[in-house]
C-alpha cells in the first residue's frame, strides 16, 4: 500500500471529503491563503474555492459557534481551531451548546473540530503542547478521538466528518511530519470508539493513545529484547471509548500501565485505570499503573521538556516495574 | 413588505397571545405547575413580534428567552409552550431543558441555551451556510443588551461582519441585565454604537413600537439577502416585570416603571389600529375570549401529556 | 457554638476578610446592588462601597483576567461567577493565564474565584448545575476546594483568600440554605488540602465531596439502622487533595466507594479510584466502586433530575452491593 | 512630558538597540541557539519605544511578544533577554516558557502568554487595583490587530471603560494576522472605529513616528491618571518579516513591504534628529560599536549562564 506521512493523511481525508460532499467546509485562522500553520491544508482554497475554505479572524469562540450553527443548518463543517489549547478561548460553546443540543431538542450537530494538539519533544512550550482530551471527556455528547497513525489520520477523520455528532479530533502534532505509513487509497473509513491491538503480547497490556501509543510501541520493541513480551492497546477513540478490548486485554495479560501525555492527575487515563479497577479487579495481578505527564505547565526547554514527558525510555522502565511485581 | 390591514391585526394579535401565554405562564409558575423558572418578555412584546413577522418561513430565528411572540409567529402553539414549560415528555425539549428553549430546525427555530449569548454565535453559523449555499435566506438572533458585554456577541457580530453573511442582529435594550443598569454594561451613548466599530450598520428602533421594529427589521433582511451583510437594530425597551418571577426588581425604580407603562407596545398599538379603523371594541372583546379559552385549552392540553420516565435520562446523547 | 447556615457562612468569611485587609475586594455580575443571585454578598455594598464591592457587565473572560491582573498587583480579588457553568466563558485566562504565571515567572497570584456549583434537586437543568472540579485538577496551578458544612464554607474560603495561589470555591447551592451547622464565629481557618473523616466506620469507605459528602452522611445512618458501619472522608480539597487520610481509610475498611456529582466519565472520582488503585491494591477486598452522574447533560425535570443524580438512596444500595461483595 | 533633546536621542537609542537585540537573536535563532521560535517587532520598533517611554516607572506596562523595545526601556538588560531566549535557568522564566514572555512586577512588566490577547484583561486589573487604591499610576497595554477579534479583547475593553480604569490600549496594527490582512480581521474603516463603540477617546497615530505614539501615550497616561479612564490608541505600522522567523511570508504583497520600507521608523527618526542637530555621523558609528560591543557581550555572559536541571521542573506550580 502506498505510504503517507500523517499530515498528508489527514489532507488527503479532508480532500475527499470535499470532493465527494458538498456540505462539507472548512473554516478556521490561517487555513485558506496560509494552508494553516502545519501546511495541513495547502492546497486545498486553490481547489475548492473561497467558500469552501473560509479563513476567520482569530475568534475561537465564533469559530465553533458559527461551526455548530452550520452543521443545525444542513452543512458539515470542519473547523480548525490553530492549536488545541486554544480550545479553551471557545470552550463554552463547546461544552454547553454544541455537546446538549442533540440531547435538548433532538437536533443532530454533525461538525468536526480539529486541532493539533500535544507536546512536539521541540520546545512548544506550555501553550503549544497540552493535551485536553480530559476536558473534552467529561461533557457529554462530545466524541474525541486521537489517531495515532497515518491511516488513523484518514480514517478517523473520514469517520469524524460522517458521524451525525460533534466531533473532536485531536490530531498529534509531533507525529505530522514524523510518521509515515499505509494509508488506504479511497475512501478509508476507521470507526469512532474501536481500539487497536497494535502490538499483541503476554506479559503485560500498556493502554495509550495518540504519540504515547507511538511511544509504547517503540517501548515494546526495546522490552522485547529483554523478553518481556507486552501488548499495545492504542485507544484511538476517547469518547467513546472501547473498555471491551482494554479489559479483554487486561484479562489476558493480568498487568496494566496507562500511559498518556496529559497531566497526569484527573488526565483521562485516570478513568481508563478507574474502569480496570471495577471491571477487572480479580483479573489483576497487580497495581495498575499509570505513566503520565507532571502535575506542571509543560515546560519549553528541551531538559523540563524532556522530564515533563512519558517516553519509550520511561515506559521501557514502568513496565519492567510492572512485571516484575 | 408593506403591512396590510391583515397584517397589522395579526401584529397586534401575536402580541396580545404573547401576553396572555406568559400571564397564565406566571399564574402556573406560582403555584408550582412548571419546570424551572419563568423569564417574560411583558413589555417587550413589539420586538420579537415585529422581528419574527418580518422573516420569511425559510428564514431561520435564534430567538431569547423573552421572544414568546417570535416562536408563536413561526407556528409554535401555545400547547407546545405550556409543555415545553412543564417539561413533558414529548415537549420540545423532552424535559430535558426547560424554560423558552424551544428548538426545532423544521420551522427555522434555533434552540436557545442559559448561557449568554450562545445562540448568536449560532446564528452567524445558520448564516454562513446560507451564503456558501447561495440561497436567499437570512437568519435572525435577538439578545439583550447585557448579553453585547460578552467576548460571544464581539467575535461572532466581528465575524459575521468580516464574511458578510445574511444576519440580522436585534439588540431587546430593555434597560438592565439582571440588576444592573445599561450605565453599568457599556460606557457608549448608544449601545448601537457598536455597529460603527463592526462597520455594519447600526439602527436604533423605538422597541415599544411593533411596526418600527417590523420596518427596521424588514430593511435588514433585505439588505441582508441582498448580500449586504448584517445590520445590528437596538430596539429600546423596558424590562417591565423582574428579571424571572421571582426577582421583586426592587433596584428599579419606580419612576422609570411609571414611564414606560405609559408606552405599553400593545397597548399603543390598540390605539393606532383603532384610530386607523382596524380594529375596535367588539373585535377586542372577541379577541379576548378567543385567548381566554385557546390558553385555557392549552394548558389543559398540556397537562394531560405524559411526564418524562426515569429512562429517558439516557435517551439522546448521541444522535445515531 | 452558634450555628449558621452555609451560605451566611460564606458571607460571614467575605465579611471578615473585607474587614479585615484592605486589599480584599470583590468583583462580580450582579453581586453589589442585588447582593448576589443567592444573596450571599448581601450588605456587602451598603459596608464596603462601591470600590471594594464592584458589580461588572457580564464578561466572566474580563472578571477573571481582571483578577488575576489586581492580585499580581498586590491586592486580594474574590471574583464571583454566577453559576459556575458560566466559568466556561472565562475559561481560557483561567486554564492558561492564571494557572501558570506562577510557574512561569514566579509571581505569586492570590486571587479567590468563587461560584455556586452543583444540582439543586429543583430542576436547574443543564445550565445551572454542573460540577466541573475535573476540568481545574487537570490544570496544574489551580487550587479547588469544595465546603460540604457552613463550618468549612467559612473555614476553606478564609484560608482560599489568604493562600497565595489562585484558588477556586466551588460552594455547593445546594446547600446554601438546607444546611446549618456550628461555625466559629472569629478567624476560622479550614487547611487546604485536608481532608475530614466525617464520620468514623470499619466495613467501608465513601469518599465523597461536596454535596455529596452531605448525602453520603445521611446513607451512613440508613446504612447504621442496617448494621453496616461506613466510614465517610469528606474530601474538602481537591486540589491538593489528601491521598493520605482517603489510603488510610481504605486500609482500614478494605472497600470503598467514590461518591461524586459530576459525570461519571473522566469525573474527579476517577482520579480517586485510579489512585486507591495504584496505591492500595493489596489493601481491598473488593473492586472500587463510582458512583457518580450520568454522562448525560443534567436534565431539568425533576424525574429525569432524580435519575441523573447519585442520593444517599443510591449509595445505600451501591454500599451494600459493596459490602456483600 | 515634553521630550528633551537627551529624551530624544534616548528614543532613538533604544529604538537601536531594539532593533540590535531582534536581530542578534534573529541568528541565534537560526543556529539553534534559542528555545522556541522568534518573533520580532522589525520595524514597528516606535510603538514598543515611544509608548514605554511615556510611562513613569511605577506604571505598569503589559507588552506583546513584539514589544522588545518597551523591556529595554523598563529597564530589562539584554543579557536577560538572550537568556529568557536561551531558556536559561537564571531566565524570567526560567526555561519555563520561552520567547518575550518575561514578567516581572517589580519593574512593573506583566508577563505575556501566547494565548491572544490574554495580558489585556490582566493589565485591565491591575489598572482597577491602581482605581482602587487611588495611586496614580496607569497601566498600558499593547496588541495587535489581530488580536482585536478576540472576546478577550472585547471584554476587557468594555469592562475598562465602564469601570473607568487608568488604563491605556495600544493597537499596533501592523497590517495582518499571521496571513490575515486586515480586511478579514474587521470590517471597519478604521480599527480604532472600535472606540466609539466602548465610548471611549480613540486616537489613531502612525506607528512608525516614535514621537507620534510618544505623544498620543502620554496624552492618554495623562487622561487615565487623572481619572479620566481608558483611551484606545491605533498605532498603523507594518510588519516587516514573517509571522515568525520560519515564516517566509510570502502572502505579504512584495509592494506592500517597499513602500513601508521607505517609512522605516529608525531611518526616519535619524533624519528627524540629525535635522535637529541631536545627531550626526559620529555619534552613529560610537553608537553602532556601543550596540555590537553591548550585545556581543550580552550573548556571551547568557551563553555562559546554567541551563535547567531536570528537576527544576517540579518547582513553582504553586507558590508557598
Ligand atoms: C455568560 C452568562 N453569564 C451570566 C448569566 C446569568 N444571567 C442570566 S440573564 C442575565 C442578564 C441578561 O441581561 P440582558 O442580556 O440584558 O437580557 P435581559 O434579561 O435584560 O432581557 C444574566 C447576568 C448567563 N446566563 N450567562
Ligand atoms: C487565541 C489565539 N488564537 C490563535 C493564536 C495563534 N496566533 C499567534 S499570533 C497570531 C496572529 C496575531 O496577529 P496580531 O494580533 O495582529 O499580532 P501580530 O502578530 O500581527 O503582531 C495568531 C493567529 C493565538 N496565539 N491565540
Ligand atoms: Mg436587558
Ligand atoms: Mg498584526
Amino acid at each position: 500500500m502506498r505510504h503517507l506521512t500523517y499530515y498528508q493523511a489527514v489532507r488527503e481525508a479532508l480532500w475527499q471529503a470535499l470532493e465527494a460532499d458538498p456540505r462539507v467546509f472548512l473554516l478556521g485562522e490561517d487555513i485558506a491563503t496560509y494552508g494553516g500553520v502545519y501546511k495541513v491544508t495547502e492546497g486545498l482554497l486553490e481547489r475548492f474555492g473561497p467558500d469552501r475554505v473560509i479563513d476567520t479572524p482569530i475568534s475561537e469562540n465564533a469559530i465553533i459557534g458559527a461551526a455548530t450553527g452550520a452543521a443545525i443548518a444542513g452543512m458539515r463543517p470542519i473547523a480548525e481551531i490553530q492549536f488545541a489549547d486554544f480550545i479553551a478561548s471557545g470552550f463554552d460553546p463547546l461544552v454547553n451548546m454544541t455537546s446538549t443540543i442533540h440531547y435538548r431538542w433532538g437536533q443532530p450537530v454533525p461538525m468536526v473540530l480539529r486541532a493539533p494538539a500535544g507536546a512536539t519533544w521541540a520546545s512548544a512550550g506550555p501553550f503549544h503542547s497540552q493535551s485536553m482530551e480530559a476536558w473534552f471527556a467529561q461533557i457529554p455528547g462530545l466524541k474525541v478521538v486521537m489517531p495515532a497513525t497515518p491511516a488513523d489520520a484518514k480514517g478517523l477523520l473520514t469517520a469524524a466528518i460522517r458521524d451525525p455528532n460533534p466531533v473532536i479530533v485531536l490530531e498529534q502534532k509531533y507525529l505530522y511530519r514524523r510518521m509515515t505509513g499505509p494509508v488506504p487509497e479511497g475512501e478509508h473509513v476507521v470507526p469512532i470508539g474501536e481500539a487497536q491491538v497494535a502490538r499483541e503480547g503476554r506479559d503485560a497490556t500498556i493502554v495509550a493513545w495518540g504519540t504515547m501509543a507511538f511511544k509504547s510501541l517503540q517501548a515494546a520493541e526495546i522490552l522485547a529484547a529483554e523478553g518481556i513480551d507486552v501488548e499495545v492497546v492504542d485507544l484511538r477513540s476517547i469518547v467513546p471509548w472501547d473498555r471491551e478490548t482494554v479489559l479483554a486485554s487486561v484479562a489476558k495479560t493480568g498487568r496494566v500501565a496507562v500511559v498518556y501525555e496529559a497531566h497526569r492527575t484527573a488526565g483521562f487515563g485516570a478513568e481508563v485505570a478507574a474502569t480496570i479497577a471495577e471491571e477487572a479487579f480479580q483479573a489483576l495481578d497487580a497495581p495498575i499503573l499509570r505513566l503520565a505527564g507532571l502535575d506542571t505547565p509543560i515546560p519549553a526547554h528541551p531538559v523540563l521538556e524532556a522530564e515533563y514527558l512519558p517516553d519509550e525510555h520511561k515506559v521501557v522502565e514502568a513496565v519492567r516495574g510492572l512485571v516484575g511485581f | 413588505m408593506s403591512l396590510t390591514d391583515e397584517h397589522r391585526r395579526q401584529l397586534y394579535y401575536y402580541m396580545r397571545l404573547s401576553r396572555a401565554v406568559e400571564d397564565a405562564a406566571w399564574a402556573l409558575n406560582n403555584q408550582g405547575r412548571m419546570v424551572g423558572r419563568l423569564y417574560t418578555g411583558h413589555g417587550q412584546e413589539a420586538i420579537p413580534v415585529g422581528a419574527a413577522y418580518a422573516l420569511e418561513p425559510e428564514d431561520v430565528i435564534a430567538p431569547m428567552y423573552r421572544d414568546m411572540g417570535a416562536h408563536l409567529v413561526r407556528g409554535v402553539d401555545p400547547v407546545e409552550v405550556f409543555a415545553q414549560f412543564m417539561g413533558k415528555r414529548d415537549s420540545s425539549n423532552m424535559g430535558k431543558d426547560s424554560g423558552l428553549h424551544i428548538g426545532d430546525m423544521s420551522r427555522g427555530i434555533v434552540g436557545m441555551i442559559s448561557v449568554l449569548p450562545d445562540s448568536l454565535p449560532v446564528a452567524l453559523g445558520v448564516a454562513l451556510a446560507f451564503k456558501i449555499r447561495k440561497e436567499p435566506r437570512v437568519a435572525l438572533t435577538t439578545f439583550g443588551d447585557g448579553s453585547t458585554s460578552t467576548g460571544a456577541f464581539h467575535e461572532a457580530v466581528n465575524m459575521a461582519a468580516v464574511l458578510q453573511v445574511p444576519l440580522v442582529l436585534v439588540c431587546e435594550n430593555n434597560g438592565w441585565a439582571l440588576s444592573t443598569p445599561n450605565a453599568r454594561e457599556y460606557a457608549a451613548a448608544n449601545l448601537v454604537d457598536k455597529a460603527v466599530g463592526y462597520g455594519i450598520p447600526g439602527r436604533h428602533v423605538d422597541g415599544n413600537d411593533v411596526e418600527a421594529v417590523h420596518a427596521a427589521v424588514s430593511e435588514a433582511a433585505a439588505l441582508a439577502r441582498a448580500g449586504g451583510g448584517p445590520t445590528l437594530i437596538e430596539c429600546r425597551t423596558m424590562r417591565m416585570r423582574g428579571h424571572s418571577n421571582i426577582d421583586p426588581a426592587d433596584y428599579v425604580p419606580p419612576e422609570m416603571l411609571a414611564e414606560w407603562a405609559e408606552r405599553d407596545p400593545i397597548h399603543r398599538y390598540r390605539a393606532r389600529i383603532e384610530a386607523a379603523g382596524l380594529w375596535d371594541a367588539e373585535r377586542e372583546a372577541g379577541l379576548e375570549a378567543e385567548l381566554q379559552e385557546r390558553i385555557d385549552q392549552a394548558i389543559h392540553q398540556a397537562e394531560a401529556m405524559p411526564e418524562p420516565e426515569p429512562e429517558d435520562v439516557h435517551v439522546g446523547v448521541f444522535a445515531e
